[in-house]
């Protein structure tokens, strides 16, 4: 009978660049590609970083105070965001869960988009044709079918291996490890190695969907998961930006080539609750939150950064300085979200409306007018 | 162009819409060499290629969410589901994604898609093979929902709902597909997609039909009419939205309304015809709105099927009923 | 026992019903340690195991599916959905398996099993946490959909829906969860499942209601009874199959009945209850049944959802169109 | 990156104890258990397929001369499915498709049940726990997750790992080819997967999910699936009765010995149409059918019986008589099935009949009762 690979805490296989001890190791596969100037390229991703967990934590403050009605927290989950979001070239898309902030942030969406569907003032309803950064999606996996449909599109525009690198184009699905029980997220497997379609598929193994541990979706790695459909898998150190980074950009050139489908397990964890109404402190240990916190995706790359004089404090404060201005910016943007005109729900169902819904329209609009007298 | 049936007239219809918009797609199980179950795609993977008439895996989730990402990606899918009962396993991506897209992002993101579905009974075919879904549709904001009854309109119909930018949910009556002819003059200016019609008109009882239930409902009128009883038959076509006005100005003149379906009675279309007939015709009518349609039952094994389909003695009956109050 | 929410009545039930039945399973996501996310299940796993309080992969259809095989096993599952809008990956299951098995075969097999959906908007919530999906079960026959409306019915209706052989859609009004406390009696005898309840005797006109919208009927109740109008208000309780005896006799005294729901109002429950009350209660009608439900649109923002809920004042506007007439 | 098979025909591990030639090979992993007296086992496995071979011509036959609907095809699928059927114990169970009449002939279920279904008169209504064989599932993979429930239900009964092989109970689920792009079918490997349950996944791949070949599904050999889930898969040569069985049986002990699920791909043909509704012609070639009839499950035992003295002719003289018999007992009885009450359905939807539903049902049959003047 085949084979198969035992549960094991980091897997047999896990790519790793850069330690939690701020060390830079070698992987036989992949290689850190810094661009022109490797220090610089570095630097910035600690910015994005930072800037990324900032708006995490001004958000869980906001909700905290009442401008938003709930905030679904990244922490520590900065690096699988950063690293592959700065693997994008800006043709590629990107269909998101509900956690991306960091990949938003990499695409240039204004956060306060974010903030507006947290808030309640709409539902994530940026164009994402103007980022190539699709809107959130709720429904556990459903955006994974999405993804694959959008790469089938990519392949029947013929933008898959012309070699041009500025039209050929990648697609990437985010999901969970909770999500990939979900047959959606199965079926894009399928769906995306039948018609050998350019998506990768980015798994954040955060190690909890809500307050099931991972080991209850499944009982061996994650990324061991594509070999069963037939395409190759990865697990990566989610928290290594460098080594996400090499990963993410080895599998979107391959599906810019027409290679196909890759899967990325990113193998990472949630630092914070599952959502701002969620207490972890019901399922799960302290002490694993300890162990996570010494394998900080920000900390090991300042620490590199400082010990190879790549980084001063000038350059450190100065990120610093950005996220409190990044900060500021989000506390006032978001009280001043403007609340919807509750008539405008009507006009947004189709793209052409019907005589029906016109007239449930006008009968509210008089509904709402007969009460201007009373109040 | 000749006589032709409904399967040849949607075909026709697809045909024509794929020459007018390259970016128009089908998907689906078995569209492709076999041209479908029922051949309404027959020849058309043949001419327009395996990228454009795109045989998918056994999945219909996976169908649908697809067709989502080809629609962001600026493409026109219409998907084909094999039979009614299959739906169901798309039915989250239906209702969830295709449907609240629009919405959801302010129309930033349209859904110019159309899920063809043949539907309704009477084939003799095994369990999953006759249901009729509509009303789970029409209940959705965010859908639009139309059945054809006739070659004609098929051929009409289904190139406006792939022309329309919002998804449609297209039904089609499977036990017509292959039955009566009609003249097709591809020349022709259809009506509007959402618009229903009187197709017999009438003095005494307004009947209202759709799909399968059509030619029923004209052959009953026929019988009613030897029987000295003139009843209006409209052909309502779109569920969602649905077109009252021909409705209301009939029942204002006849004061009687019959809705039938093969739909399960509760919670059927007929339910909220009935109610909106009730709320805008309230003084007009002399019978409360019946309706005629499948039992509250799952659908029976081929061999009754028969007693279970609203037929033209039950349309007749209705009628009876009606006049009875 | 002291005065409860609804949510630790329905723990309270649980509880019972796994204490008096050994074949009651808990299934669920987060059902475990977590308790769920509303906490309905808080302590079970704890008390009756990992065996009987079962935390699921996060797969809704995989739940529904594995159920049956449990109930087919002699097991009577209660599944957990976790929000209304996450019972859609799970539709195909319920809809072509849960509700057709009893029929399939012909009873050999039943489908004792709950399937618990928290439902309904007012909770400031994002997108598919607010859904109402009640009309697409009602409309499937096989199902029976039961909503509860306070903590004491809570308590009784889940063990009576656990008790029951065929599956039941219970659907629980997360707005209510930790909303008014009641006084429990365990030694009370509870009303029969299937039944609705008139919860306010009245005069002029009838109210019909179920799950969240029952408390804002009751409101509107009160404020009418100010200005002098006496307003009946049913709680149906029991969706499929709909006890319509009493409202038929109340309708009858009153003339005029009016339709509360969260559910988009087309096709929702007051269409099917408007055209059989004007089935049965044509003579006695001053009035057509008026609908008072959600919009024909998704569930707005939740910045403005108490715009788009129904409320007292909208139950009270339509109560004045009624007296219109 | 992971490594992954690519696509073959046959797979390079692939189970095979008796050739299409007839001669006995071995394999390291798997021996035939003939019992007792193996040449009676292997006799009977003759005498089985050939039934059931009789069994699918007759009920073609009978669809043709309009006494059924429709009727699924299993030719070529014989040994698949006696194979298997042959493997389990009384207290096992199984969750078929439409068209395991193989092994619903194994669990001693009269053919005329499922000829019922075909024939319109009911929805194959038998009671499962009479034979342990489930009702015929006609959705698409649907019954994968029946099946892992009902070992979960097992699991409960604590009837897993007793080392009692009277009682030691596992499962069968069996699906197609095309089955396995469904996101039910993926999710009941999760379950069973995350839970061990007791059940074998039996995946009949006969090449063809209606006019689709089995590549538009997968790309690599189906049993390698399992290998994402963390479970062992095995593909075994589907006309071969003697692997098929032996594959099975260790699968099947394997579950009741608590190891938990496995998935077999019996490599096989449907050599007829994909129904009696359906026109191969439109979509394969007629040279794939030749090759596959060089490769019939059933002559291969009857040249390994003959050649090795194991059956005379007398024998199989014997076993057609009992094929003609039962073709005979088949035309009957299926003409002999009794139309059912239109009345009957109002009361076969629940267990604790309404009284909406009990109204309707007397509204129907005063209804009904009208024409009897009249006619
Ligand atoms: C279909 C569906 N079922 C349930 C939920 C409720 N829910 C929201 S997030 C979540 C857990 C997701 O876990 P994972 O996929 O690991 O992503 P993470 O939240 O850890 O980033 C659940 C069950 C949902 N949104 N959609
Ligand atoms: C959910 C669903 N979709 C579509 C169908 C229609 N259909 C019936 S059989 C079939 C092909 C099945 O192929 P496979 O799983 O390989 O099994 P086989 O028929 O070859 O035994 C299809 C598409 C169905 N029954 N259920
Ligand atoms: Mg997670
Ligand atoms: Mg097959």
């Amino acid at each position: 009978m085949t084979e198969y690979l035992a549960p094991s805490p980091e897997g047999t296989e896990f790519v790793q660049l850069l330690t939690p001890e701020g060390d830079r190791v070698e992987h036989p596969d992949y290689t850190f590609d810094g661009g022109a100037d490797e220090g610089e390229t570095i630097r910035g991703f600690y910015r994005d970083m930072v800037l990324t967990r900032r708006i995490d934590t001004e958000s869980t403050a906001l909700q905290r105070h009442g401008e938003l009605g709930i905030w679904a927290q990244l922490l520590g989950q900065e690096a699988a965001q950063i690293g592959s979001g700065r693997a994008l070239r800006p043709q590629d898309y990107v269909f998101p869960t509900y956690r991306e902030h960091g990949v938003a942030y990499c695409r240039g969406l204004d956060p306060l988009r974010l903030l507006g569907l947290f808030r309640g003032v709409d539902q994530g309803s940026w164009d994402p044709h103007e980022t190539n950064f699709g809107n959130y999606t709720i429904v556990i996996g459903a955006q994974t079918l999405h993804a694959t449909g959008y790469a089938m599109g990519v392949q029947r525009d013929g933008l898959v291996g012309t070699g041009d690198a500025e039209r050929d184009t990648a697609v990437v699905a985010y999901f969970g490890d909770g999500a990939s029980s979900q047959g959606d997220v199965n079926e894009s497997f399928i769906f995306a190695a039948s018609y050998n379609a350019p998506v990768v598929f980015f798994c954040q193994n955060n190690q909890w969907a809500i307050s099931e541990p991972f080991e209850r979706q499944s009982r061996i790695p994650l990324y061991q998961r594509a070999r069963g459909f037939g395409f190759p898998g990865v697990r990566v150190d989610g928290n290594d930006v460098l080594a996400v980074h090499a990963v993410t950009q080895a599998a979107l050139q391959s599906a810019r080539d027409g290679n196909g489908p890759t899967m990325i397990e990113a193998y990472t964890y949630r630092m914070g609750a599952h959502t701002t109404t969620d207490d972890p402190t019901r399922y799960r240990m302290s002490e694993e939150l300890e162990y996570w916190k010494l394998k900080d995706p920000i900390a090991r790359v300042k620490v590199y950064l400082t010990r190879h004089g790549l980084a001063d404090t000038e350059f450190f404060d100065a990120v610093e300085r950005d996220a409190d201005e990044l900060g500021a910016r989000l506390r006032d943007g978001v009280r001043a979200l403007p609340d919807p005109d509750p008539l405008s729900i009507f006009d947004q169902v189709y793209a052409e409306q019907t005589e029906e819904l016109a007239a449930q329209r006008d009968g509210f609009a008089a509904y709402l007018a007969s009460f201007e007298g009373a109040h | 162009m000749a006589k032709v049936t409904l399967a040849k007239a949607l075909n026709a219809g697809l045909r024509k819409a794929m020459e007018d918009d390259p970016k128009v797609l089908l998907m689906g199980e078995d569209v492709g060499k076999l041209g479908g179950v029922f051949r309404i795609t027959d020849g058309l993977q043949k001419d327009f290629g395996e990228d454009r008439v795109i045989d998918s895996p056994l999945a219909e989730s996976g169908i649908l969410g697809t067709a989502v990402g080809l629609a962001i990606r600026g493409y026109r899918p219409v998907c084909e589901i094999q039979f009614d009962g299959f739906v169901y396993p798309a039915y989250d991506q239906i209702v969830s994604q295709v449907a609240k897209m629009h919405f959801r992002t302010q129309g930033a993101v349209k859904m110019p898609m159309v899920i063809r579905i043949p539907f309704g009974g009477g084939i003799g075919a095994v369990e999953h093979h006759s249901e009729s879904p509509e009303a789970q549709f029409a209940h959705t904001p965010g859908l639009k929902v139309v059945a054809c009854s006739n070659p004609v309109d098929g051929y009409w119909m289904i190139q406006q709902a792939i022309a329309c930018d919002d998804p449609v949910v297209f039904l089609e009556p499977k036990r017509q597909y292959h039955a009566d002819k009609a003249e097709l003059d591809e020349n022709a200016t259809p009506a509007p997609l959402f618009t229903s019609r009187v197709v017999r008109p009438g003095t005494d009882a307004t009947v209202l039909a759709y799909g399968p239930m059509v030619k029923a409902c004209m052959t009953a009128a026929e019988a009613a009419a030897g029987e000295g009883r003139s009843l209006e038959v409209i052909d309502l076509r779109t569920l969602s939205p649905l077109d009252m006005g021909p409705v209301y100005e009939s029942v204002r003149r006849t004061g009687r309304a019959i809705v039938a379906h093969e739909a399960h009675t509760n919670l059927g279309m007929g339910a909220e015809i009935s109610a909106r007939i009730t709320e805008e015709c309230f003084y007009s009518l002399e019978a409360p709105v019946l309706r005629v349609g499948g039992f509250d039952t799952p659908y029976p094994p081929s061999r009754i099927e028969e007693d279970y389909l609203p037929d033209l003695d039950r349309v007749l009956d209705a009628v009876d009923r009606s006049f009875g109050f």
